[in-house]
């Protein structure tokens, strides 16, 4: 198995005329993805390698059907993509835009909540069912097929991880990154209640960082008995203070969001927590 | 983006919520000036974008005119500490001179996206004029909240049920909401990641008055607020901040001797804490971010490089959106510029891993490659210890 | 039984402090109606004919669960109030108050919808299960526990249907007044559900007017297999086309919302339509 | 509530849809005037509240300023009967000059709420300049339609999906999507029940224009728009039925002789179905509605009887929210101040139906009293017949 996406996948690219839609497109198509459709508004009737392109996603949807979205837009016309995928019935949307407002994003998410969309995202490096289905912008070339799950926050720390995962012989079933942003889809406990039910999946990397509390929820469901063992890395151990630190996510608030807080309640929880980025390759060996 | 006080007050006038009258001064005479208009004692307030002004001595009252213009004397150009500013502290620049109120009762108001919920909260407590983080500490059953559906918005009976818990008397209870209110249509409208009161009070006459204000915007949404962008002072940044800022890029200046360029803030504050661990600091976080292009990459490696506290640099990258390619012709157009006379310390992984490092190879600049963070580490460690003997 | 109300119905009056909600909150009582708690703004800890005042909803919630609320405020504030009720999770709200902004109702139908929340009217008689509870402005006197449910989108036609039925000795097991404004809570068809699965009723008197195509959607429904008889009139008949008559409802726009179209439309779900509004007690008499 | 095509379109433009250039005259030498500023052919636009003027030759196009004044003297003073304006007709008060435009393509637009659905629904069609019941019934596959969500409300992926059904080219559709989002905003600012423009034209340099503006307003949604409750044209209004509008009642005026007074609307229009079943015509549709008190029926009742059509009176009251006690008191106030020389007939029923029975008989009006409506449709017809002899 794996989750989230696979072979069967049919997806649409929003944004794909532009230099990032475009370039992943051909990576993604270059890694085996089903890529349907894509949109870009006044673009309508073009290709982009290969694939045709529409004006809006009711066209593509009633042309390709889709099954997932993957919106590269701008940050000022992403919020508006992710509700034309909803409201086109996809039940999959993976947002990898960056810098969307987070006033946006309130208004997003509880629309996909009461429409029962499932959204990875914003600011995402994407999900890889390695060997099945790339859906990001992650190099293709570093993952392998296998038993562990990873999740992060962060993009190039989840790179980080699969590598040293694959240098390893350690294959992953589902890479996915969950997003930086203050206000994101899918969290670590929703990823995690999909790793638990997958038969694929043996193990699970959690990468998290300073600021929020995602890592403490994912304990606490961790804690209650999930059944699979989990690795773990906190990122932001040294950042100082109430400094703002790239992801609107890395703001240290109030005790729940430092990194201590975060890996005392990892480990309570029963989680390997490793103190060094160097060191989650070797700690996965460990308990596999 | 945060701004000054007296910007905030100004906004929040615009809103429809009272504020004290009062004007800004950059000099004495100005402050004096402003006092003597006003036929009352005043509260002189240092304006810079930290917190915890009062206890660091930036807040004064004067009873005249001329104990204003002392007071703006004592202030205007001093460097103020607060908890907030770092040891190096911020220049007073400015400062607001205002009318002093009669408090009755202080309050404290704020909104902010609550990420557990997904929704803007608003928050309210009776323990006005202390830090929230103080109140939550000592009286967290002080502080009472109300969260927005964001399919509705902020409803009156929300801002009255949350205002009731004051313990105010009935109109009291009925000007709060409106604050509260017309707060929260501040939060909304301005695209805000935190609007703040604290206090607001209740003065003698029983009406509210927003006596401080802070407010900080959302970057990302910015582009819709060119009001707000206006308003943007440059004296309250650092200067390498804020070149980074032209050039989009996250940086942030730490205290240490290294210097660090990553892609993506979870691997540059992973970094960080390599560099930690391999027993060196941080001399800054700097996040290319994923969609740097050539220029951006050349941006940052020379700030690094113009920093004087850096003495050994280390690029870590992870290609994903941003492609190792990219990163090289960037690093190779900066190297051009300037000569470099630290040690170089490069990890290079991901998408177009193999033309970065065939463009790097080729560059002529001296670095020293490591095939994982392990060797980065170790690598680390032994510049810095070369750099101290 | 009976629908939506009954002898166990735990009531909330909002607005109980105004001139109507006292009057109707002193009426409601002396039918036996169960009013555990008012609120209005400002007026907690007052009593209202021994009905405790609260400033809102949640301390009346928390204080005295009530399980339906009452709307007795001006049309300007009734869509907080409906709103505070729903915030409040009772999950039964009947808003009595006559012109709130449609795009006020807009947005409220669709909150009550996304929360699960039952609402009758705005600008509705009310509910009564006779013998029972009241919930409603009718006059009690004329209602008698019995066999048959009524509905209607106008309040004093509804109570005209219930006299007539009354003075033959037929009794109501439940009426319901749906509301006359264009956007209201339960629709016909949703109390006809209601009426099916309810013992006690064994037909059912359907009371529409020009406008709207509630009463086309009832013959929709009806026609598919509702199984107790139906007697309906429509009133409007010889309303001048394209003039507003009162309800916003009554507006006739396009032949969809005319009289004629209705009576066919419920005559060809096998509905009894009666011409004239004197002969609804008679033809209900004819069908039980 | 409605309001003038003019009014409308500055109401638009305030709103960024582009209309026509113009100014309303109410002199054929103001509408010469207009035309010579403006320097080009004008049309000139009968200012009624009906649609259906150009069919009743309600528009006039005007190559000169003096063909201007010629047409506006023509318009000025005449009574227009279309078909929406009743066989009397409207008197023309006041006429719109306006600069023409050169058409390129028609496209309706209209915005309204769909009871079904719930939510506002935005309708467009290529086939524009037809009334929107023409175009359903003769190519009901013309008219594009997109609902919204009002937890998000109109969404720029919802007006561009729109427009592009329109069959434009890319700058023209984008133009229409703009039209149709500020549209959306004047229908969700202003509590709107309909805002139409029918055509919105592409003139010959694809640029969108309103040609013309229709709005109806939710009357109940008036008291947040005083500047909308200013644009009323009382000459526009049946006189009877703004002096009902001040008492807050709801009349109509109909054609027939038998006056009504009935609490409810759906009872009244039952009413009315049963005057006519009993052979006779309302001269009336009256809803003294719910909140009604003893002044509101009094002036109702006054209401009737002023009217001279009137030769009967059919009081049918179902005491609800209105108790029978106020109604028979409004009765009795009224005929304490005007004689009474019409049969009245009354049905009364319903809450504190004993005390209003009571009121009545001690108040010295004659009377005839139905215990039910098959009662009432006897007498009515019986009065009817004789006052026909």
């Amino acid at each position: 198995m794996s989750i989230l996406v696979d072979e069967n996948t049919r997806v649409l690219v929003q944004g794909i005329t532009g230099r990032e839609g475009r370039f992943h497109t051909e990576q993604m198509l270059a890694y085996g993805t089903k890529i349907v459709a894509g949109v870009t508004p006044g673009k309508g009737g073009q290709q982009v390698a290969g694939v045709p392109v529409f004006d809006t996603v009711a066209q593509a949807v009633a042309e390709t059907s889709p099954t997932a979205a993957m919106v590269f837009v701008p940050p000022r016309f992403a919020a508006d993509a992710i509700l034309e995928a909803a409201d086109g019935s996809i039940k999959l949307v993976i947002c990898l835009t960056e810098g969307i407002p987070v006033h946006d994003m309130v208004q997003v998410r509880r629309y996909l909540d009461i429409h029962a969309v499932k959204l990875i995202g914003p600011n995402t490096p994407g999900v890889i069912s390695p060997g099945k289905a790339k859906l990001g912008l992650m190099a293709g070339y570093i993952h392998q097929p296998g038993p562990v799950g990873v999740m992060s926050r962060s993009g190039t720390l989840n790179y980080e991880a699969v590598h040293q995962l694959s240098q390893r012989g350690i294959g992953q079933s589902t890479c996915v990154g969950i997003g930086g942003d203050p206000i994101i889809g899918l969290s670590f406990t929703d990823i995690l209640e999909l790793f638990a039910a997958d038969d694929q999946t043996k193990a699970v990397v959690l990468i998290g960082e300073i600021g929020g509390n995602a890592e403490e929820e994912a304990a606490r469901y961790i804690g209650a008995g999930f059944p699979k063992p989990v690795v773990a890395f906190i990122a932001g151990r040294t950042a100082p203070p109430g400094r703002r630190m790239g992801h609107a996510g890395a703001i240290v608030t109030g005790a729940s969001g430092t990194a201590d807080a975060k890996i005392a309640a990892l480990e309570t929880a029963g989680v390997k927590v490793v103190p060094s980025p160097a060191d989650i390759g070797a700690a996965v060996a460990a308990v596999m | 983006m945060n701004i000054h006080e007296y910007q905030a007050k100004e906004l929040f006038s615009s809103f429809g919520i009272p504020i004290p009258e009062g004007r800004v001064a950059t000099t004495p005479a100005a402050a004096e000036k402003i006092a003597t208009e006003l036929a009352s004692p005043v509260v002189i307030k240092a304006q810079i974008h930290a917190g915890g002004r009062g206890k660091a001595g930036g807040v004064k009252r004067a009873a005249s005119p001329e104990a204003a213009r002392a007071a703006a004397a004592e202030l205007l150009g001093r460097t103020l500490v607060t908890h907030q500013t770092g040891p190096a502290g911020k220049i007073v620049h400015k400062v607001l001179v205002e009318r002093v109120a009669a408090v009755k009762t202080e309050i404290y108001l704020g909104i902010t996206i609550d990420r557990t919920q997904r929704v803007p909260v608003i928050m309210a407590s009776p323990a006005g004029g202390m830090e929230i983080e103080q109140i939550a500490d000592e009286s967290p059953d002080k502080i009472f909240k109300e969260w927005i559906h964001p399919e509705i918005g902020l409803r009156p009976f929300q801002a009255y049920r949350l205002a009731l818990k004051l313990g105010l008397d009935a109109a009291e209870t009925r000007a709060v909401a409106q604050v509260i209110t017309a707060l929260h249509r501040v939060f909304v409208d301005k695209d805000c990641l935190l609007v703040e009161t604290n206090p607001l009070i209740i003065d003698n006459n029983g009406a509210a008055l927003a006596l401080d204000a802070k407010i900080n915007f959302d970057d990302n949404g910015l582009f819709r607020h060119p009001d707000i962008v206006a308003l943007r002072d440059p004296a309250e940044e650092d200067p390498l901040e804020s070149a980074a800022r032209k050039s989009n890029l996250n940086y942030v200046k730490l205290h240490g001797n290294v210097g660090c360029l990553v892609n993506g803030a979870g691997l540059a504050m992973a970094t960080m804490d390599l560099i930690k661990l391999a027993g060196a600091e941080p001399a800054n976080f700097l996040d290319v971010g994923g969609g740097a292009n050539e220029d951006m990459i050349e941006q940052g490696f020379s700030l690094l490089l113009s920093d004087p506290d850096v003495n050994a640099v280390f690029i870590n990258i992870f290609g994903g959106i941003l492609r190792c390619d990219i990163l090289a012709r960037g690093i190779v157009a900066a190297v051009s510029r300037r000569s470099v006379d630290v040690p170089v310390i490069v990890r290079l992984e991901g998408t177009n891993v193999e033309q970065g490092r065939e463009i790097l190879d080729r560059s002529g600049l001296h670095f020293q490659r490591a095939n994982d963070l392990a060797e980065a580490a170790a690598l680390i460690a032994r510049a810095v210890q070369e750099v101290a003997q």
